[in-house]
């Protein structure tokens, strides 16, 4: 078995008398990309939120790429190769798309010249190259997801964390958006992702984590997971193995 | 060094001044107008740039006055010298108090309440501790030689004021094109995203909050060798956080121009009032209040803001929609 | 053929300079359950905010019985009988559920106060039970009917249910849709804006369907439940 | 030096001034507690409201306790105006706007009173002001101990007033959860305007409870801000129970410390205590976690 890039170790988060995480533990292989899915409130987001520093967990750890980060400030994992976009879009509404996408860069470029020139490459990369001029507030949800998705990428990460960037696109808009999730993990780029719209789940993943009530409740490969029709119903609902599995007939 | 152009010729054009007029009025009005400009720019840097509202300059410009006085009057130390160790302490105090608030995550209208506490400690220690003459206050020495930064006539006093002015129109357009500004404006955008994207935001704030708090003490020293009399309510008065901010907000905040534009133009207001009203006391000032209000109700880019946008935008809400079902 | 009760003509809006509803036309007559469905982000919300008066409409009209209501405050538009549930609830946590339907007839007066709660207690008998708990303390199926319960008490004529099922589990998501078919049957309108599409179709009689701020199908709810082609195509399905 | 002779009186006094603070920090709270706005024109507004009661008396000669009785009602219609038509439509709902457009109207209202009436003192002299009341060992200004009473009633009738009646509720609703509330049908513009002015009412009411024993002029009001805002941040942010027991807090640290440290330094004992609490714990003792 390869090396594991994200080990987290009995991870606990408590919300006052709300046990939203409750002591999940999993592995993330390196080069792959890993779907991570559950009903509303399951505790995703925080999980998220805890691997990427913006949370400190109550009880459990975390090792990425071999070493202890739990607990470490979000600006620290960015610059150790973890970057996350979020499930409610964050852009920097009074910049351009390109002054978005070269605060990221400028991680690993430290001059202004060169972080706006390879901003405008990673734009190209995720279909924004068109609009790169453009004031962020001006685009639309579809071109958000795809700004969130290129700053995160601007920082060369080695590890991203995709909370829902499906989310909110209508069909067409997700049949552009898969490859380029596909294109991202060919970079070599290892994927956890949050994502409801099953047939990118099954059609992008390799691994699938099922998140309920803050426990991973079921793992494996996307058949093996829709496989288990019991969890699947009781947690996401009448009929979403049957979705599951048709999804994967797609893929 | 194109981006730095419309700055030298600004300052070229504003330095023709002296030899245009002569008039001690005209060139003392300006005076007046640069240090507001300069002491706005510092407020600028944090406020404009990093959206950071600060209610208490006055901590930085009392300070750097004082510094400067006291080191003059109580240690005979040559002003020029002053000017840099009062510069200094100013960035001290800016240290102090960014340490404190932002290592807390102090945000928004808490931010700005803490920033106006430390302001007014320091103008209640300046009112009562011996070292700064207490309520009595502190008097430099006349002393006419440009060796102790003192002058005949007002020209000189204008073009250091316009030195200072450009320098740190020179300094803010430096960070505007840097890593370090790119990160300060994206944590007045978003700091949560900032974060996330590598941005060390408590550094970057800080590092921000020092540039700024020096900015406005150089414009404190200034002033102390300008009219040579310091008490606590001048330099550590709200009158000089209040200025320090609505110039910016006037002229354009977070832009490079907007506090030398604001000052020109609160300071203009002011003088006219002044002028109709016969020096009444308070009624320039409550003119201020209201331009201040008029300016976030109608024109919240500030007069800079309301220009550009009188020129046809690119994106713009369609008022009325291309098409429409009938 | 009845008239509408709600009648949305070409109706613009957004946020900022962005527009989100780029020219929706619909209609709800009385007594009808209208189901608008479409993915997060297409809209929906945007577009309940916008009836309600919170969201100021860029361009259309919108008429609640005759009365043209773009204009109106959301507290005369409340007055006038058109109520919305939001999504998320939007309930008063600190405030005993007693005090949160009551807040529901504010614009009633309190005569009508007690018969609308027993009125609302007879359909949610649990809301009776929990009287005088903080409605922040209710699990997240009760804080649904305290809210649609609040919207009750203020006497609807049309009911607007913003995502009414976000969050519940399964059990009580074919709870709710059996509540909502009660509602109707007391002759109120309900306007269900949902992301749950099965159990949408099977209860209302028409459907429109919003992507990207623009209806791409409207129709009688049933056909649109047996066609695979149409949930394939604009559901993802 | 420490013996209850001088404790016992020091302690009194300061519930005393502690009353009045906590009634302007009341005011401050609540305006705070709904709008999520720091209001920077409460100083002024406080001291528009003592140049008000100051010519109630030396121009009609009405008893500060009477006048009450109109400019409180006067100044939650002024509260109501600024709040409806002023603040709220050029705020555009955003945090920094509120800070100075209230900032703005503070220049306004103190300029504006320095203008009409110069920077003299004024003071009035009512027969009773010097009557005391003998408690044990210390004797108390008869009008404090009306003030202190004052405070008190007040608080409770606004404690019940939020609580029990309509209107109350609508508060505390907007304050929670401003969109539920809005397609409950409550008319949020005018609670919040209701609000302002009930906040605005609270200074006018500590005005006059406040002017019998001190002066006016435009910067009168200035030096209690910055103390209702240490009032407020240490109650929490929103808290009636806390601007209470805030108040008469500060008022008990301020006497002590002034009879230690001297008038002067006693001012900065309480900003010490402000810059420490909105560190450490800017949501405050009663406050909830933000």
């Amino acid at each position: 078995m390869a090396e594991m890039l994200l080990r987290i170790y009995a991870i606990s988060k408590r919300f006052g008398g709300l046990l939203a995480v409750d002591k999940a533990s999993f592995n993330v292989r390196p080069g792959r990309i890993t779907a991570l899915i559950g009903p509303n409130g399951a505790g995703k987001t925080t999980l998220f939120a805890i691997i990427s520093g913006f949370l400190t967990p109550d009880e459990g750890r975390i090792v990425y790429d071999g070493a202890d980060i739990t607990g470490a400030a979000p600006h620290m994992l960015a610059r150790r190769g973890i970057a996350r976009t979020f499930q409610i879009v964050q852009p920097f509404a009074g910049l351009t798309v390109r002054e978005n996408i070269a605060v990221g860069a400028h991680l690993a470029r430290p001059n202004r010249v060169d972080a706006l020139a390879a901003a405008g490459e990673v734009a190209y990369a995720v279909g924004l190259g068109t609009q790169l001029e453009q004031s962020a507030a001006t685009l639309t949800v579809a071109g958000r997801k795809r700004l969130e998705l290129a700053r995160a990428l601007a920082t060369k990460p080695r590890l991203v964390l995709l909370d829902e960037v499906l989310a909110g696109l209508n069909p067409s808009e997700i049949r552009d958006m898969v490859p380029v999730i596909r294109k991202i993990a060919d970079w070599g780029v290892t994927i956890l992702m949050i994502e409801h719209v099953m047939q990118a789940v099954m059609t992008l993943a390799e691994q699938v984590l099922v998140l309920a009530e803050g426990r991973i409740i079921a793992e494996g490969t996307p058949q093996q997971v829709a496989a288990d029709r019991q969890v699947i119903e009781a947690y996401l609902g009448h009929g979403a193995a049957a979705r599951m599995i048709s999804g994967a007939g797609h893929g | 060094m194109k981006t730095y152009l419309p700055i030298f010729v600004v300052v070229a054009v504003l330095a023709l001044v002296p030899f245009v007029t002569a008039s001690n009025v005209v060139l003392n009005f300006l005076v007046v107008t640069l240090l507001i400009a300069l002491a706005g720019q510092g407020w600028n840097l944090l406020g404009g740039y990093g959206g950071q509202y600060s209610f208490g300059h006055a901590a930085f410009f009392g300070t750097g006055a004082y510094v400067t006085a006291i080191l003059q009057v109580q240690y005979g130390i040559n002003a020029w010298f002053g000017l840099l160790i009062g510069i200094a302490a100013g960035a001290l105090v800016g240290i102090v108090i960014g340490a404190l608030s932002f290592r807390w995550g102090l945000r928004g209208s808490y931010f700005s309440l803490v920033t106006l506490a430390f302001a007014e400690v320091l103008r209640i220690v300046a009112s009562v501790a011996p070292i700064t003459g207490a309520g009595v206050g502190t008097l430099i020495k006349l002393d006419l030689r440009p060796e102790a930064f003192q002058f005949q006539s007002r020209a000189p006093f204008y073009w250091i004021a316009l030195g200072l002015v450009g320098l740190s129109l020179i300094v803010v357009r430096g960070i505007e094109n840097s890593r370090f500004g790119a990160y300060l404006v994206a944590i007045r955008e978003n700091e949560d995203a900032a974060r996330a994207l590598g941005v060390d935001t408590f550094s970057v704030k800080l590092a921000a909050m020092i540039v700024s708090a020096a900015i406005t003490a150089a414009a404190g020293c200034f002033y102390a060798q300008y009219f040579l009399f310091l008490d606590a309510a001048i330099a550590y008065g709200t009158w000089i956080s209040i200025d320090a901010l609505l110039a910016p907000i006037v002229g354009g905040v977070g832009t490079l121009f907007g506090p030398l534009l604001g000052a020109l133009i609160i300071k203009m207001l002011g003088e006219s009032t002044k002028l109709v009203t016969g020096g009444a006391p308070g009624l320039d000032l409550a003119i201020y209040g209201l331009l201040l209000i008029a300016v976030v109700g109608l024109a919240p880019r500030g007069i800079a803001g309301l220009l550009s946008a009188l020129v046809p935008r690119r994106f713009r809400p369609p008022s009325v929609p291309e098409h429409h079902h009938g | 053929m009845a008239k509408p009760l709600l009648l949305v003509d070409g109706l613009h809006t957004g946020y900022g300079s962005t527009e989100i509803l780029r020219g929706v036309d619909f209609h709800v007559k009385p007594s009808e359950i209208v189901t608008v469905l479409g993915a997060n982000g297409a809209g929906k919300s945007t577009m309940s905010r916008a009836i309600s008066g919170v969201t100021r409409p860029w361009a259309g009209t919108i008429r609640f019985k005759d009365d043209a209501i773009e204009r109106a405050q959301p507290a005369e538009i409340v007055a006038r009988g058109l109520i919305q549930v939001p999504e998320g609830r939007r309930i008063f946590p600190n405030m005993t559920v007693r005090e949160n339907l009551d807040l529901g007839a504010y614009r009633r007066g309190r005569s009508r106060r007690n018969v609308n709660r027993n009125r609302v207690f007879s359909i949610f008998p649990r809301l009776s039970e929990r009287q005088s708990q903080r409605a922040g303390t209710l699990s997240g199926g009760e804080q649904q009917m305290l809210a649609i319960g609040r919207g009750l008490m203020a006497e609807p004529e049309l009911l607007i249910l913003d995502e009414p099922s976000l969050g519940l589990s399964p059990l009580l998501v074919e709870e709710l849709f059996v509540l909502i078919k009660n509602i109707n049957a007391q002759g109120i309108a309900v306007l269900l804006i949902e992301q749950n599409v099965v159990q949408s179709l099977e209860v209302a009689q028409r459907a429109y369907i919003l992507d990207n701020g623009r209806f791409v199908l409207e129709g009688p709810a049933a056909q649109i439940a047996n066609d695979p082609d149409l949930k394939r195509t604009y559901l993802g399905m | 030096m420490l013996s209850p002779v001088i404790l016992v009186p020091a302690l009194l006094n300061g519930l005393m001034t502690g009353a009045i603070y906590a009634l302007i920090a009341l005011g401050l709270t609540l305006i705070y507690g709904v709008l999520h706005i720091i209001n920077f024109a409460h100083g002024t507004l406080l001291t528009a409201a003592m140049f008000a009661a100051f010519f109630a008396y030396a121009l009609v000669g009405l008893d500060p306790y009477l006048a009450v009785l109109i400019i409180a009602p006067l100044f939650f219609l002024i509260g109501y105006g600024l709040q409806r038509f002023i603040i709220g439509p050029t705020a555009h709902g955003e945090d920094r706007n509120y800070l100075l457009v209230t900032l703005g109207l503070a220049i306004i209202i103190e300029n504006l009173l320095l203008y009409v009436f110069r920077a003299d003192t004024r003071t009035i002299n009512l027969p009773y002001a010097f009557d005391v009341i003998e408690i044990g060992t210390a004797f108390l200004a008869v009008p404090r101990v009306i003030a202190f009473v004052a405070v008190l009633v007040v608080a409770s009738v606004l404690w019940i007033f939020m609580q029990w009646t309509d209107t109350g509720k609508a508060i505390r609703a907007v304050a929670k959860e401003k969109l539920g509330a809005e397609l409950a049908g409550i008319d949020v513009a005018h609670i919040h305007a209701v609000t302002f002015g009930l906040g605005t009412a609270c200074v006018a009411i500590a005005a006059c409870l406040l002017i019998p024993t001190y002066y006016v002029n435009p910067t009168a009001g200035d030096a209690f801000v910055l103390i209702a805002f240490t009032i407020v941040v240490l109650g929490g942010m929103g808290s009636i129970l806390g601007a209470l027991v805030g108040g008469l807090f500060v008022g008990v640290v301020e006497s002590f410390s002034s009879m230690f440290l001297g008038q002067s330094l006693g001012q900065i004992g309480i900003f010490v205590m402000f810059i420490v609490m909105l560190l450490v714990r800017p949501s405050g003792l009663f406050g909830e976690q933000a």
